[in-house]
């Protein structure tokens, strides 16, 4: 069960169970839906941006642990945060989950217990749907977002 | 059950035996199919119908021997109503882009069910917005039965057509198709029957049941991948227009003119997957040899034994509790995605399948995102069911 | 040349080997592919796409390798630019019915050639009568060469598509065209490539050629059976409506609306050749250690050496003398059918083909009801053609 | 070459070069195409028929050694044959090219050259074009004969 819990780390399941950030944002300016077709994971984000930061940031949904974690961990790590920081994060998450490589994982803070993914291909796509969906909005693109686009 | 015919059972990962419980996916293949397939390649390879030589003579021979033996195990009448086609989700296109654009027209209805695979609704879907018919939609009961008096009363003036599974991909339900033949043709209706998970589980008569057109795919019962097969009456199939055009499927060509072959030559245009269909026929065989009685009695044992553990298993709750069954079981835990215990699972080398099973509206019904499904194939034993109740009371561990 | 790594070309008939001189019809397939084919169903059988456990992951990673490195073997842009279907005929009408359907109107009209395979004849043909286009038809010279000032001249302001043959399966001929592509655009037209005959002796530059569609076959280049490939630009793929409707296809579902997967998954619907689309990529690998430049240079040298035989054998008509040729030659002998030909060869295991060849328009233009086909693969050696010549000597002493 | 020459022996060669009743027939009551789509080989077969007999046959088109010695032999043979006759004779060919069994061999005559056909059943087609083609006049079906309906 070693890797599983590499995987499955304590704040993955906690943040899974108990997301933060949760429900609706009513002064929203800006609101996105993402879907993951292969597993049925739909999630909405709201999000509230001013001179081009990002002052709050809720989402909606459900899903696996993976993804409500992955989800609810962003929300809080991104909160106040520029575009751009928001752009170098996104990469450097991408670059952690999809390679497993170590280099950037500082860029991450608690977001780093998602390394254990990189050993699933499988579940790349869960941990990355918000994300996608978060990307669409800060790249201003239209409709839903699908992790098989 | 005859575990050691199927090589890739006999495989491990971290000392664990691989536990196979996704046959409705795709079912393993007995070495004798693999090797059919290798010999037909190291021995046969030739492309059919047209040579004078021997390859091609015996490549001919062998795959018009399993079109027979199709024939023989459904009781087809004549082996010219049986068409190979990719599998079990070409055959339902076939049907909907051929019968279907002569035969439905705008404000014509088609019925299908809530619990069809997406084969099964996207291509009548399709069809309904090429031609302005409509589709209506059989209701489910709570335990995942076809509701037949809603059934009865979904029937119109209009009503050309019903596509519905034998057995349902998800729920495991067999549906009671010959009555639903029977009254489909009552309101002379034709009826389509997707038999895709039903042709590997269960002995099939298209005669007795009279339908119209039964549909499955060889990679789910043993055979090879790119192979499936589309039963049609052949009162049926000789007025349908042709499917692709191609080599085969022609009579004569000019460019003012061209005249069809008859089925199934008319429907198979181009090379087809001679290797695949040719390996097919050891798997018909060996399904023959083990006796369809003894692998219903065999998989029908396994459902029990499993239901009954898994219905006993703390905070499972079991999706589709139909009387009639085949060997498939889907659930969901409480508070944990079928996503992550498919993966926790797969952990221990426990092979299930998680995620909406190409059935949302399905999901909808049940008014889940997701379920975790388990199925059964001739190899699984009761060792398997073991090792899935373990991994899922690891799975409850991991995260409590 | 390699011929060793054949397993079926060791066989022998009375003593005699195997001279395979059919290869247009199909390729016989290498070691490799075949243990590709073998180590798949023992190892990694899988359904892909929606698995969370390894075998599916793997299979999954398999397949998406070939289409990757089918993407980089003809230079496409994307992989997903890369659609696996049955065959090259699939891929045709694949296209017919997708971006012909949407495109092509009535009074429309779509240019092929006198040379093409039934193929490419046929869906075009089904698609003008559904949709009241109609066909023209580029003539050959009587060396069989594309007569590219008439091709000019068929443009008109209704032309929409152009669907012509890399290379002839009954002539060799190689067609110019990547002048002929320059053309269509010139006029507007999209333009598909049937590379059947050439992909497996040409190296292929899909975006230097700026083709809109390619299309070949897997069996014919030393791939599994049940295999093809539409290539496809992205921007037209984008716009394309779906061809058949099922799993994997589609993003969402439900009776009142579906919403569609992107390329390539939106063209590849149910369980694709799974099996056959993995070992398939052993035969790109071993076409690309050979190297194709090697192929075509080996082929070349067999074409003349044959070339120059025949036409120096008594009472022998070649047909199709084009400058560019790919290793086939079609010929008929003076009083004697093609058939008898075949049967008498075969007699000596030797396998040519005999027939229309799918091609009856081109056997009009040539006004003869059949021909006898040689055609050459990578493993054929000069002892073939000699054999070859024996045998013909031997047809023509029977008949005497 | 020994069942080569069976299959080819000179009586087909010879009527496969020089058919005998070749040609149209101005006279005729049933004229019938017949067509082998797999190699192409095309006959027409001209008959005159009186009183439920077959006074005249004739044929033309081309084809191999085989279906044209076939189409040539059956033409001497049936002359002046009634129709019950004709189906007699019809089954017994077509037993002996199929299975190659020499039972009914001696109702056929020269006919029986041809039973080296069994020996290629990617043969059988040519040598009995012109018989179903026979057929289908006397069992009176419209349309174009072919070997693959
Ligand atoms: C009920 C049902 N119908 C149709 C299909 C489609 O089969 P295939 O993907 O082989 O075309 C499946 C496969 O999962 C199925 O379960
Ligand atoms: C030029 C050409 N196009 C298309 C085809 C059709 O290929 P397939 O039968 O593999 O679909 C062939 C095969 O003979 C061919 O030679």
């Amino acid at each position: 069960m070693n890797d599983l819990r590499e995987l499955y780390q304590e704040t993955i399941i906690d943040h899974g169970r108990h997301p933060r950030n949760f429900g609706e944002l009513c002064d929203a300016t800006h609101h996105q839906e993402g879907f993951n077709p292969l597993c049925g994971d739909k999630l909405t984000l709201h999000l509230r941006e001013k001179n081009d930061i990002v002052e709050q940031l809720m989402f909606e949904g459900s899903g696996c642990a993976i993804s409500m974690a992955s989800a609810s961990l962003m929300t809080e790590k991104l909160k106040g945060k520029t575009k751009n920081e928001i752009q170098e994060i996104f990469s450097a998450f991408h670059e952690v989950v999809t390679t497993g490589d170590q280099k950037n994982i500082e860029k991450l803070g608690k977001l780093a217990v998602l390394i254990g993914v990189a050993e699933f291909p499988a579940r790349v796509k869960c941990a990355t749907l918000a994300w996608h969906t978060l990307m669409a909005i800060i790249a201003e693109k239209a409709g839903i977002v699908s992790t098989e686009n | 059950m005859n575990k050691h015919d199927f090589p890739i059972l006999q495989q491990t990962k971290n000392g664990k035996p691989l536990v196979y419980l996704d046959s409705s996916a795709t079912s393993q293949k007995p070495q004798v199919v693999i090797d059919a397939l290798r010999h037909y390649y190291e021995h046969t390879n030739a492309n059919i119908h047209r040579g004078v030589y021997e390859l091609s003579e015996r490549a001919t021979k062998l795959y018009e021997n399993t079109r027979e033996n199709i024939k023989n195990f459904i009781n087809a009448k004549k082996s010219s109503e049986i068409i190979f086609v990719r599998g079990a989700t070409e055959a339902i296109n076939l049907v909907a882009d051929t019968y279907g654009r002569i035969n439905i027209k705008e404000n014509d209805e088609i019925i299908i069910s809530t619990m069809e695979h997406h084969s099964n609704i996207v291509p009548w879907k399709l069809l309904c917005e090429k031609v302005g018919a409509k589709l209506r939609v059989i209701s489910i009961s709570d335990s995942g039965e076809m509701d037949l008096d809603q059934y009865q009363k979904l029937f119109s003036a209009h009503t050309k057509l019903v596509a519905i599974a034998h057995a349902s991909n998800v729920l495991g339900t067999i549906n009671p198709i010959k009555t639903m033949i029977k009254i489909a043709h009552e309101h002379n209706a034709k009826i389509l029957i997707d038999g895709a998970q039903a042709f590997p589980h269960l002995s099939i008569d298209v005669q007795d049941l009279d339908c119209d057109f039964y549909v499955f795919s060889a990679h789910k019962a043993y055979g090879p991948t790119g192979v499936g097969v589309l039963y049609g009456k052949e009162e049926l199939l000789e007025k349908m227009p042709p499917y692709q055009g191609g080599g085969s499927m022609i009579e004569t060509v000019s460019f003012e003119k061209i005249t069809y072959a008859k089925s199934p030559a008319k429907f198979e245009a181009g090379t087809p997957d001679i290797g695949g269909v040719i390996a097919f026929n050891a798997a018909l065989n060996y399904l023959k040899n083990i006796g369809m009685q003894n692998i219903m009695q065999h998989e029908q044992d396994l459902l029990k034994d499993a239901t009954q553990k898994l219905s006993e298993f703390p905070e499972l709750k079991l999706i589709g509790t139909a009387k009639e069954k085949l060997g498939v079981i889907s659930f969901v835990l409480k508070d944990i995605h079928p996503h992550d215990v498919g993966t926790i699972l797969a952990h221990d080398n426990i092979a299930v399948r998680a995620g909406h099973h190409c059935a949302m509206p399905l999901m909808q019904r049940f008014n889940v995102p997701a379920m975790v499904r388990v199925s059964f194939g001739l190899y699984n034993d009761k060792t398997d069911i073991d090792a899935l109740l373990v991994g899922l009371h690891n799975t409850q561990r991991l995260f409590a």
